[in-house]
């Protein structure tokens, strides 16, 4: 299976062509990987050098964390690259915003009201988690179009709070 | 005489607690909210008790019923930790006015101290310097402070009055902002601590947050315990501490030392406090304030003098004299704290909140660990984010760095997001490791995406992993997907069986 | 110069050693069995090379893959840990044949200390008292031995002559059991070392096992670290050591202190060694043997000493001279060690071998842990049963044991069963407690079952939990039950709707 | 739900009424009984008196391990007592006696051959694990009649060594 590693501005071809033999640019290489407690920390023993990392696949990318170092990698596998090469970005820039809790948290108050005008920075929701108050600001000018939340309401992290048009 | 504390707190400084009266022989009554059943120091507590919901003001907050299920379960005394009510004088005076002991100063002391304008005005007439602002001028209004700031002069901080730990508090860099940043400022000390008054102090440059530990017995002794660094702070909150402070030497350490013993005298301390410094670079030192409770960070302080400040707590609330004078006390090699909070230090310190999949902790010699959470325990979004401490000692400054590097990649924590690399991060730094660096270091000075153009990069390792990782994901995938083929295949089978048979 | 390190060892003590090194900024090459891939010295060295199969004679015996490996790898010295290769005269000449460095004694006095016999020879001419028995007689047959038995008197011991830890060695307390015992003791000897020579050795009634701590550096400088009590043995395997011990005064401690120098001296010692004494009830002393390593109990007394015993072995053999002279030392508060074995006390110490599914440390002020393991681990039957050391230190020996005492009860380990319990029942008992033990306690005066007929007795609430338990568990048994039931009329509606569409 | 309960001879009738709320010997009883780490560990709360044990259920018996003691609980639902009641033993004794590995191990010797006689305390075989050798003997006289592993074999625990009659 043949892959496409982007890191740092940098592209990895990398296939792996059996349980501890990939090739990387061409080259192969003999690799020991084996998952530590289960999952999320992993263990690579390369050339006898020993690394671990905690590596995080999520939509986007794959987050790796090595010894304090943070490296989001991108990676395409075979199908994807094929795709990507026979089609195009076709998604239409929406013009919405939608405003969604960084965290999970107690809104405390909801400072704007519905097809109000805000401007980029005016705070759009207060929401307390952990102690600490978080004014969520407006990245950009835009109109509420849709409210969703009041002060009071616990909010799961990632849920939609506000939408601006 | 106490033989049963109520421990009126939760997380790691409750744990702390809660150890230090088991070793005296003491019993322990841990109280909690329904998030809480399941956490460490209910486990550990002889006996539990129910506050109420998640909230902290329908429990951790709720001195009223701390203090009946301490008369309830037969408990003399209460150790209130830090945060929530450690610093309410309401709530000390209630508690002897209960007839228990407050394990920590008289309500008097805490009101002397918690007031910051108050303390700042008991101080200066002590003799002893405060940062210029607008102490001892009584709770002035927002227009009163915005005509009063010119002339302490810009940058300045809005800090609440009642305030504590970075809350309510706000850094102001021209006058336009004052508005603003004082109305934010008064709805977050509102919230957290039940009182919007705040006062304008002078923002020192260069400066550096030197803390004395001093412990004062009922008898009248009162000694230090040497200096905390904890110049190490972002959003006003303290990441990381040491002691002793690279900045200080032993002559300094001796006049502020004393000076910090002469403000404790100055209300009449009692247990173990804090008095917080300023310290800019030409070695001028200014008071900022005293913390008339236990420290987050008290076990730098423990592990450098070989002192438990806990026990000393609890004796001293028991009547017994120091057993230490200030003679005894020498610090000896380097201590390094390193808070560890679920958060996400990649993306903006979001907290991370949810279940502690799996735990692998940092071991062997001068490592200790204070933890609120174990394994299988879930983060819950009602608390602060601190879930567990971890401190190195060492010889030297140099070992005690070199053992925290270690010990933080060691240190897995799986299922949150913790701000361990962060750590990782400054331990590499060149200026942290030179000590050389001020209050504004983290904010100003330090990134955590520079930090990555490091020598020690490898982003082809990363790929590799990456790949790895991906590759097996994609097989589990494929397998669960065969699987599913089985089951589909058996459910035909299941239905040729049931035609059969009907 | 050392500036990269082989650890020839697994487990606990591997990660020591390479803990050590790392902050001495020395790079680590961890060897291990196919076993141990995912160990964690394997994760936590700087490189890993792997030996061989999961049998130590095809893994960590291989002592010419380890120099093999040593020298690929630019590795210029060996650190043996204990067990394996550690006390192996022919690996260490190896070692130093090979151009490295071998961090330990000269193959000679291994060689000289090793072999049992003329240690108690070299001892005995350097005037040290040793225990009565057939050293300096050679290796006899057990014709012979069974012949000079009764002049040593019963019941006596015999030893291995390449032994230690146990292995090897049995008790005998009539005549008539020399045959069989001599017979097993070989066996078990020569599996164990490749070495079925035994010799027999008076067994001393109401005696202590007292060892010291030497460290010689190459220089000629031979300094002490005071004591360790190790009577606490079951089947001559150490279970819990302390130091220092309640035995021991500072006139004993100096004097036999300078007998274990002198003990050294006599095999021009270098690095780390103990002198392991018996002492009986009239604190009369004789020598036993010299181990010629690092020993498992050496946590102990770098907490109360506060020396890092395994970063002095690096200076020593980097031949840097010891920093401290004898005068430096001094013991403060006391320490105890409890070995944490995967076996099941309930049921005859029967080995204990999974998946640990979960583990949670005890944690806080005084705790050391230094383990080999962590969550997730699987235990393999292939190696010693130690997983880790749980280590406290307290200003008092009171302290220290209650410190333990919840340590213990807070160290939860799921998967595999350990002897905590065991050490939590010594840990009550009023003996133990009083100091007042010797070899025998273990297994003449302290029983599993008696210690249980405690005050602390709670049988209403285990029959509580258990039927608690029970309950839960039929109650999700039968959850899956009706899972079933679900998925058959699944399978049935599925077949109807295949019925419809065909 | 009714249980018979019996440790160190006491019997506790104890009934599950509710997630809260047991009575035992009749008398009810507030509990609030949790799972520490998902599973083994437990976690009690009885009249403001917090436990916590290892409980490990097995065929023949419930194991507790509270505070370094360990209490055997022999636990019975409904349906057993009533089984019970109305049902005789009625397991003859086969007079055989399985030898059983207590851990596992590899097999160092066997001194013993098929039909041969042996007395109580004789070495049956020999195991060694985790660096130890462990003397398996016999617990009666009887004779060998059958023999399923020979030495250099690996064993698992609980794996039938040797059958005496």
């Amino acid at each position: 299976m043949r892959y496409l590693a982007t890191v740092e501005g940098q592209t990895y071809e990398i296939e792996i062509n059996g349980e501890n033999e990939i090739t990387v640019d061409g080259k192969p290489i003999d690799v020991d990987f084996i998952a530590v407690a289960d999952h999320s920390v992993f263990s690579l023993i390369l050339d006898g050098i020993s690394y671990e990392a905690y590596v995080y696949p999520n939509e986007t990318e794959v987050e790796v964390l090595m010894r304090g170092k943070r490296y989001p990698v991108h990676v395409e596998d075979e199908r994807q690259i094929r795709l990507r090469q026979t089609s195009k970005d076709s998604v239409a820039d929406t013009g919405e915003f939608l405003l969604k809790a960084p965290m999970p948290g107690l809104v405390v108050s909801v400072p704007v009201v519905m097809e109000q005008e805000v401007k980029s920075g005016d705070n759009l929701v207060i929401l307390e988690s952990m102690k600490m108050q978080n004014e969520l600001k407006a990245p950009r000018d835009g109109r509420v179009t849709r409210l969703r939340v009041q002060a009071g309401d616990n909010v799961d992290q990632n849920q939609v709070l506000i939408v601006l048009e | 005489m106490i033989d049963k504390v109520l421990v009126a707190n939760r997380g790691e400084i409750a744990v702390r607690v809660i150890r230090a009266c088991r070793e005296l022989g003491i019993g322990t009554v841990a109280v909690y909210s329904s998030a809480d059943r399941s956490a460490l120091h209910v486990r550990l507590a002889d006996e539990a008790y129910l506050l109420g919901p998640p909230p902290a003001r329908d429990s951790y907050l709720r001195g009223d019923k701390i203090i009946e299920i301490a008369k309830r379960s037969g408990a003399q005394a209460i150790h209130p930790g830090y945060g929530f009510l450690a610093e309410n004088e309401g709530f000390a005076h209630a508690v002897e006015g209960a007839g228990l002991i407050f394990i920590g100063p008289r309500s008097s002391a805490i009101a002397a101290m918690g007031d910051k304008l108050e303390a700042r005005s008991t101080v200066t007439a002590a003799g002893v310097p405060v940062v210029p602002g607008t102490e001892g001028k009584g709770n002035l209004q927002d227009g009163e402070l915005i005509a009063v700031a010119p002339e302490i002069g810009f940058p300045l901080l809005i800090k609440a009055t009642a305030g504590g730990g970075g809350r309510g508090m706000r850094e102001v860099r021209t006058p336009e902002e004052m508005p603003d940043l004082l109305q934010s400022a008064r709805r977050e000390a509102e919230a957290a601590f039940g009182d919007g008054n705040v006062y304008l102090e002078k923002l020192l440059l260069d400066a550096r947050h030197i803390e004395f530990q001093i412990l004062a017995d009922s008898h009248g002794n009162v000694i230090h315990l040497g200096e905390r660094e904890c110049s190490l702070q972002r959003r006003h909150q303290k990441l990381l501490e040491e002691s002793p402070s690279p900045f200080i030497d032993e002559e300094l350490r001796s006049r502020m030392g004393t000076l910090a013993c002469t403000a404790a005298q100055a209300v009449d301390y009692l247990n173990a406090g804090t008095i917080e410094f300023l310290v800019d670079k030409d070695r001028n030192y200014y008071f900022l304030e005293m913390n008339t409770r236990l420290q987050v960070e008290h076990p730098v302080t423990e592990f450098v003098t070989g002192v438990d400040i806990v026990k000393e707590q609890i004796r001293i609330a028991m009547g017994e004299r120091l057993s230490l004078t200030q003679d005894d006390i020498h610090l000896k090699g380097w201590a390094i704290e390193c808070r560890i909070n679920a958060e996400d230090p990649a993306h903006n310190f979001v907290p991370s909140t949810g279940k502690l999949d799996q735990i692998i902790l940092p071991t062997g010699p001068g490592i200790r660990v204070d933890t609120g959470v174990y394994p299988g325990f879930e983060i819950s979004p009602y608390y602060d984010s601190l879930i567990s401490k971890l401190i190195c000692w060492g010889e030297t400054r140099q070992e005690a760095i070199v053992r925290m590097r270690h010990a933080l990649e060691e240190y897995r924590v799986v299922g949150v997001k913790t701000n361990i690399p962060f750590h990782q991060c400054i331990m590499d730094s060149p200026q942290f490791q030179a000590g050389d660096f001020d209050t504004r270091f983290i904010e100003e000075q330090f990134s955590l995406e520079e930090s990555q153009n490091g020598k020690h990069k490898l982003p082809d390792i990363a790929a590799i992993l990456a790949v790895l990782v991906t590759h097996r994901e994609g097989q589990r995938a494929a397998q669960i997907v065969r699987r599913g083929d089985r089951d589909t295949s058996n459910w035909k089978r299941m239905g040729r069986w049931e035609r059969m048979n009907h």
